[in-house]
């Protein structure tokens, strides 16, 4: 896999937030498709959890070292990147910066969704579905990494201005991990009996919500609101388990992502901005080939 | 001076299920050496680890000097000029002889900064001083459990102290060391000092105490002057029951079957071309100096080192033993020398040590059967005189002679054909030797053959049919029974030696002198 | 002596009953007092919240105490033995791609798959084993090894997707709600756990293996001296104890329909607290089953209860860290006062 | 005796000479010999990538070895001592998190804020000693639940956000590239570590405190009977080892350029793992700085070279599984061999 300049192939280093989660898979299978696509080799890189800013700083400079044509950054704190940015810039090596933003004007495009806005969009349809009112709660997937905190936050503050009848009682966090998140809304539930909606701020964290219920013997009693896709989420959508979900599309911020960076390369011109966007989908638009085509299994 | 140097008065103290000492009482002259004699269990450790700080007392007082003191903790014992040797090693494996003996007083600099130099100078003074030979630059840890005691006596001897407590220092020592420790006892006592000695071994007693207090299931008995006394008085009031013995073995002479032929056996670095052969139905003493290979070839026979050259054959067919395990398969045990690193399970209890070799015995399809395991351990508690509350009772709970039974029981229990015991006797009080060595005699007329490691050359001369001397990983020769004394085994017992591990002092330092 | 030699051999036959006796009361009497940390904190999270001590958030708690539960079972032996298993975690994980693999790519039937799946946690514990044993490497670092490449192989065979077993019929089950207690909805993974755990206290207890694993882990020398192929029963140790981590990867796989190929690390840690807090030395030779469960279940109940008072998460871990260092703390001090 | 006693002296002291001799040369091969597995993998990492051999990459190496590094030192001494540390993971991000405290939220000056910051790290390993010596909680539960503790504190304290350090003058001059030695573009924060590195060596080696670190590790018991204050040595060794995390905190924030609030779990076991694969035993007693430098860089040079050499991540995990098992083999075989 090695030898990028031996066999004269462009070389585009990717340093991902993970590599062990679905998201990060469907990223790293959208840039495959476009690596194979415009012929260039990638790499692709991710810490083992979203917390392990160190563990990426150390992958950035691994990539540097294997002297890249460009480099593609997910940072997790865009400001301890700072030091690697400056290095490509040295070198020359354009940056383009995906999933969320990069807090400099290093990266010449980034591809990305508004996590804020697409949790927004969730709790326009949890508010519409429960009427205004009532209790939720959040089992949240991280509570420091920016994907965490804009998925809850943008939840948060939409309702706070849209749905001020709607009572956040309580946000958990379980890592993204199933077992913990169906843990977590269990206690939830049995904390308040009354509740009348909950939502997860990503794969793990919405299936861990619909197992909860499940377990609970509650099933139909809670608006459900989850994030990404994955067949268990889309199982629980179409069974009516589940009122919906927001999609991002994981696979075209892989691809987009070395689509610029190949277009960096060869000196044209790329879009600073590149949106990828978000989807809602319940059970009426699930099998939209429009969709469809953002869902992953 | 009128006053005593040590007197003890009223002290009682118990452990749960254990009164172990009941209205003790004691006292120490100046310039004296007071033996302190009783059975296994008697509680002689528990009353010195009392003195020594490591115990509180529930009643009773101390007296120093006619000074009423109350010891709290080691430190102070120290302080007090206590110092002891204890039954059971307390040394730190992974470090230095020097560092051990120095532990907590190293010579330093600036108050932080060790000097290793002027540590090991210090140490080799004092082994000069005492006329120890040690390297104090040696791993504790790398050293026989004789010369780890050697290291003991020598660290209890650097500390400038007034009473010296030995808790068996004698049980790992060879005649001919044993001599010269008394010789460092005599140069230790003067007007100002004076030393309690706990032994098994009564012939040392004689030799070495001014007088003799015997106690007997934590209480006190009676305190005789060593010169107007016998041994067998001594003995009575220890036991409360007369003992016979003192003979050699009753002429039943092995069989020629022979059961374990060695030849050409060497290890990497140490043994040299041991040849021998065990009969059935006999006792097969090896006597030698310590460091002498004895333990060497009781390990590489049983697959516990690995061995360079030689061959093992039992009753003919030879056999490769890779580990203990296989050994005790093929019928040959071997117990160990040092109890606590290498034979007892401490946490454990009575019955799980003793059933430990055999517990397939014990078990149905791998299922145990707790009240087999537990009348067994209960046959054994008698047989051998263990004294403990129950079979139930933790190792470690048990004073240092119950737990060498234990480890004795567990062989018995087994049922090898060939057994290698190795100082089985070690810290076992006269009584319950005649017991073992009644059971070994026992087990050799039922046709086992049994080879007997012991550095108590009485102890060799009494039970062994024949006795293999060995010096310096060689045999240096094989004596019958009948042409066996101390001296011709001592005689090939230092062939080829450089010198024994204690150097014996010039015959003018062994008078008393006051120094 | 007053005594005749008989009479006084009949006082001590009497004293030593009397004596053990009273060892097995103290025993006893531990062991109940054992429940005390626990029943403090259950009392504690009934009286701070009204919805804690609830039917079905006492289910919650018993669940969510399974997977934990199994593993610190297995992680128990290893514990007694001496040594430690930090692979339980990932190894799990591994042992839950496997299952559903069989299941479902190899097509077994639900009981074949299931087998196969705790197999595969044995031929894991084996291998530890094996390191352990033979090569001589200290098993934290070789269950450490061990670890990551679990995780490692976790995803690759997975692909590093959840594989699903929806269609696996009856798999389901295995987790699924039980209705055996009227009143108390016990779902059968509970079940499946008190049965592991009584199997496991039975070979601890009553059996060749159990009384080896406590021999090593108090001297392993001195075993191998008496006789004992300590190689050989060690890496059986740890042979058995991965079954109870394979069984830990099937019930995984139940309860969440999916073989989830991330994750898993971080378990092992309170799976050892677990054992740790239910009394088992790290030391090695000491060590119940039954202190694991209590252990296992001290953790959930805090977990849980904390969670239900709607503690802010981040001083949820402080409170269980303090409450670890109490309970273990009591806990010394009840067996001090129960020996002297 | 057929010889005389001064004669005998004599040969004594000769061959005691000898062995001293012998003994020294056979040291100093092994520690030679240490290298090895260290060297045997940048041969084979330089042969299989030429992007490895590369100064950049080499600096990259030694920057990632710092805060692991740096970790493994503190931990060195209280694995010594027979003891282990969970914490130091976790605890280094609260030391992280206060070094920004006290440098932006408290404005001290730099000098002083980095003093604070690894003061801090020496306060919560005076606590851990406390936890340990005092209340005689086994160091793993101790440690395991100030892991968690900190974790918490670190996220209460930071309100869940990073802290940014950027405006504290020359801060982030503790981490940054120095141009030492030309060619080689070693960061300062490697120099740190170096030093760090000596220090503890002499510390352990020449001191007391470190004579006292073995003692306790070898046997615990007799040192305290030897009139050591066990107690009070075991607190001062742990808040030794706490000041090596408190600056592996305040380098991981001159790094970042900012107090990540999260993570740091699990950078314990791999300081662990650094000490373990430096052959110091996890039952204590033995052990050294020197042996831990190797093993910290070991670890660092195979997640680097794996990774340079684009290795998929799943497949990294399990080849740093099975080299660090065949590191720490291949030690012991050496070891087993330096001894016979
Ligand atoms: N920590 C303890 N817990 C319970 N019982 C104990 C403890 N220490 C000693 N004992 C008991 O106290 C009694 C006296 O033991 P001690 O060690 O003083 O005997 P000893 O005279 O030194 O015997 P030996 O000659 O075998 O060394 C024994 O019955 C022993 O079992
Ligand atoms: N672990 C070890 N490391 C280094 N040398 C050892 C070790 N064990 C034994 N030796 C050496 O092997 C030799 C034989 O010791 P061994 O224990 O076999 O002697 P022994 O005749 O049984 O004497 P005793 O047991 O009375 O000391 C001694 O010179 C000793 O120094
Ligand atoms: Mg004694
Ligand atoms: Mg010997």
């Amino acid at each position: 896999a090695e030898a990028p300049v031996a066999n004269g192939k462009t070389y585009i280093a990717i340093v991902s937030k993970g590599f062990q989660h679905q998201f990060w898979q469907s990223v790293k299978q959208g840039a495959e498709k476009a690596a194979k696509e415009f012929d260039v080799e990638i790499s692709f890189e991710g810490p083992d959890k979203e917390t392990n800013v160190q563990q990426q700083m150390d992958q950035l400079n691994n990539a540097m070292a294997k002297n890249p044509q460009a480099l593609a950054l997910a940072a997790l704190d865009s400001k301890a990147a700072e030091g690697v940015l400056q290095d490509a810039k040295g070198k020359n090596i354009p940056v383009i910066a995906f999933d969320s933003g990069v807090d400099s004007d290093i990266p010449i495009a980034t591809a990305s969704t508004d996590n804020k806005a697409a949790a927004a969009e969730a709790a326009k349809h949890m508010a519409e579905l429960l009427g205004n009112k009532g209790e939720i709660a959040i089992v949240g997937h991280s509570q420091t990494a920016t994907s965490g905190t804009d998925r809850r936050d943008g939840f948060v503050d939409y309702l706070k201005t849209n749905a001020p009848d709607i009572k956040i009682v309580d946000i958990q966090y379980a890592d993204g991990d199933q077992a913990k998140s169906t843990d977590a809304a269990k206690t939830i539930m049995t904390a308040y009996p009354n509740l009348a909606g909950m939502y997860g701020t990503n794969e793990g964290a919405a299936i861990g919500v619909v197992n909860a219920v499940k377990e609970a013997g509650k099933t139909g009693k809670l608006v459900i609101v989850g994030f990404d896709s994955g067949k268990a989420q889309m199982d629980a959508i179409k069974d009516g388990l589940m009122a919906g979900a927001v999609t991002q599309n994981p696979v075209g911020i892989g691809y987009e992502t070395v689509k610029a960076a190949v277009a960096a390369i060869k000196g044209e011109k790329v879009e600073k901005v590149i949106d990828t966007g978000f989807y809602w989908y319940d059970k009426t638009n699930i099998a939209d080939p429009d969709i469809a085509a953002n869902l992953y299994e | 001076m009128s006053k005593k140097l040590l007197r003890i008065s009223g002290v009682n103290k118990s452990f749960p299920g254990v009164k172990a000492l009941s209205e003790m009482q004691l006292d120490l002259n100046h310039n004296e050496v007071l033996a302190l004699v009783g059975e296994n269990g008697a509680g002689k450790s528990t009353l010195m680890k009392l003195l020594s700080g490591i115990y509180v007392p529930d009643s009773g007082t101390f007296e120093i000097d006619g000074q009423e003191v109350a010891i709290n903790g080691t430190k102070h014992a120290q302080e007090l000029g206590i110092s002891i040797i204890h039954q059971e090693f307390n040394l730190m494996q992974d470090l230095t002889v020097a560092q051990n003996i120095y532990i907590g007083r190293e010579p330093r600099r600036a108050g932080l900064f060790l000097s290793e130099r002027a540590l090991n100078r210090k140490a080799r003074l004092l082994f000069d001083q005492i006329n120890i030979d040690l390297d104090p630059k040696d791993r504790v840890g790398d050293l026989t459990v004789a010369k780890q005691q050697m290291v003991e006596i020598a660290k209890a001897l650097s500390y400038k102290s007034r009473i010296l407590i030995m808790d068996e220092p004698t049980a790992a020592l060879n005649d001919a060391e044993v001599a010269t420790m008394h010789d460092l006892i005599r140069n230790f006592t003067n007007e100002q000092t004076g030393v309690i000695y706990i032994s098994h071994r009564m012939d040392e007693l004689k030799a070495i105490s001014n007088r003799i207090t015997v106690i007997r299931d934590g209480a006190y008995i009676d305190t005789v002057d060593t010169e107007s006394t016998t041994m067998r008085e001594v003995i009575n009031l220890m036991v409360g029951r007369e003992i016979s013995g003192n003979q050699r073995p009753a002429s039943q002479t092995p069989s020629d079957e022979v059961v374990l032929k060695v030849s050409g056996l060497e290890t990497k670095g140490f043994l040299r071309d041991i040849n021998f052969e065990l009969h059935r139905g006999e006792i097969l003493g090896f006597a030698g100096l310590m460091g002498a290979g004895r333990t060497e070839i009781a390990r590489a026979i049983v697959g516990a080192d690995r061995i360079s050259a030689g061959t093992i054959e039992l009753k003919g067919t030879e056999v490769s033993i890779g580990n203990p395990a296989i050994a005790a398969s093929l019928g040959v045990g071997y117990l160990s020398e040092d109890r606590k690193h290498l034979g007892l399970l401490l946490e454990r209890d009575v019955k799980d040590n003793i059933a430990l070799s055999s517990l397939k015995m014990f078990s149905r399809m791998g299922v145990i059967n707790d009240k087999a395991m537990k009348s067994t351990a209960a046959t054994y508690i008698d047989k051998l005189r263990i004294k403990t509350p129950s079979s139930a009772q933790t190792a470690k709970n048990l004073s240092g002679g119950n737990q060498q039974k234990i480890v004795i029981a567990k062989w018995l229990v087994k049922d090898c054909e060939i057994l290698i015991f190795d100082e089985p006797t070690r810290g076992i009080d006269v009584g319950a030797k005649e017991e073992i060595y009644t059971l070994l005699n026992d087990l050799v007329a039922q046709g086992k053959s049994i080879i007997m490691i012991s550095s108590e050359l009485p102890e060799v001369l009494r039970l062994s049919h024949r006795i293999a001397v060995m010096s310096e990983g060689r045999l240096t020769g094989f004596l019958s029974n009948a042409e066996a004394s101390q001296e011709n085994i001592m005689e090939l017992a230092t062939q080829n030696t450089t010198g024994a591990v204690l150097t014996p002092l010039p015959a003018s330092s062994a008078q008393r002198s006051t120094s | 002596m007053t005594l005749t030699k008989d009479a006084a051999q009949a006082a001590k036959v009497a004293s030593n009953k009397q004596s053990e006796f009273n060892t097995r009361l103290r025993a006893s009497f531990q062991q109940l007092l054992a429940f005390a940390s626990l029943l403090a904190l259950v009392l504690f999270f009934s009286v701070a919240s009204s919805n804690f001590y609830q039917a079905a958030n006492l289910s919650n708690i018993l669940l969510s105490t399974v997977v934990t539960g199994l593993l610190a079972l297995g992680t128990t032996f290893v514990i007694i033995t001496g040594g430690i298993d930090l692979s339980i975690g990932t190894g799990m994980t591994l042992c839950s791609v496997m299952t559903a693999v069989f299941m479902t790519q190899l097509g077994m039937p639900m009981i074949v798959g299931v087998l196969c799946g705790v197999l595969f946690g044995a031929l894991m514990g084996g291998i530890n084993g094996f390191l352990v044993a033979f090569l001589k490497i200290p098993s934290f670092i070789a269950t450490l090894a061990m670890m990551m490449v679990a995780a490692g192989l976790a995803l690759v065979i997975s692909g590093t997707k959840p594989i699903y077993t929806n269609e696996v019929a009856g798999f389901q089950k295995i987790f699924a709600l039980g209705k055996s207690i009227p009143g108390l909805v016990i779902p059968n993974a509970v079940f499946i756990l008190f049965a592991a755990a009584i199997v496991a206290g039975l070979l601890l207890s009553k059996t060749i293996l159990g009384r080896y694993t406590y021999s090593i882990g108090s001297n392993m020398q001195a075993t191998a001296l008496s006789g004992v192929n300590v190689t050989k029963w060690t890496v059986l140790i740890y042979t058995v104890a991965g079954c109870f981590t394979g069984l830990a990867g099937v019930i995984a796989t139940a309860r969440l329909n999916s073989a989830q190929p991330a994750g898993g690390a971080g378990l092992e840690l309170q799976a050892i607290a677990a054992v740790v807090i239910g009394g088992t030395s790290l030391a090695g030779g000491k060590g119940s089953i039954i202190g694991t469960v209590i252990g296992a279940l001290i953790m959930s109940v805090l977990t849980n209860g904390l969670s239900i008072m709607s503690i802010p998460q981040e001083w949820q871990q402080v409170a269980v860290g303090v409450v670890i260092l109490l309970a273990v703390y009591l806990d010394m001090m009840r067996r001090k006062k129960a020996t002297n």
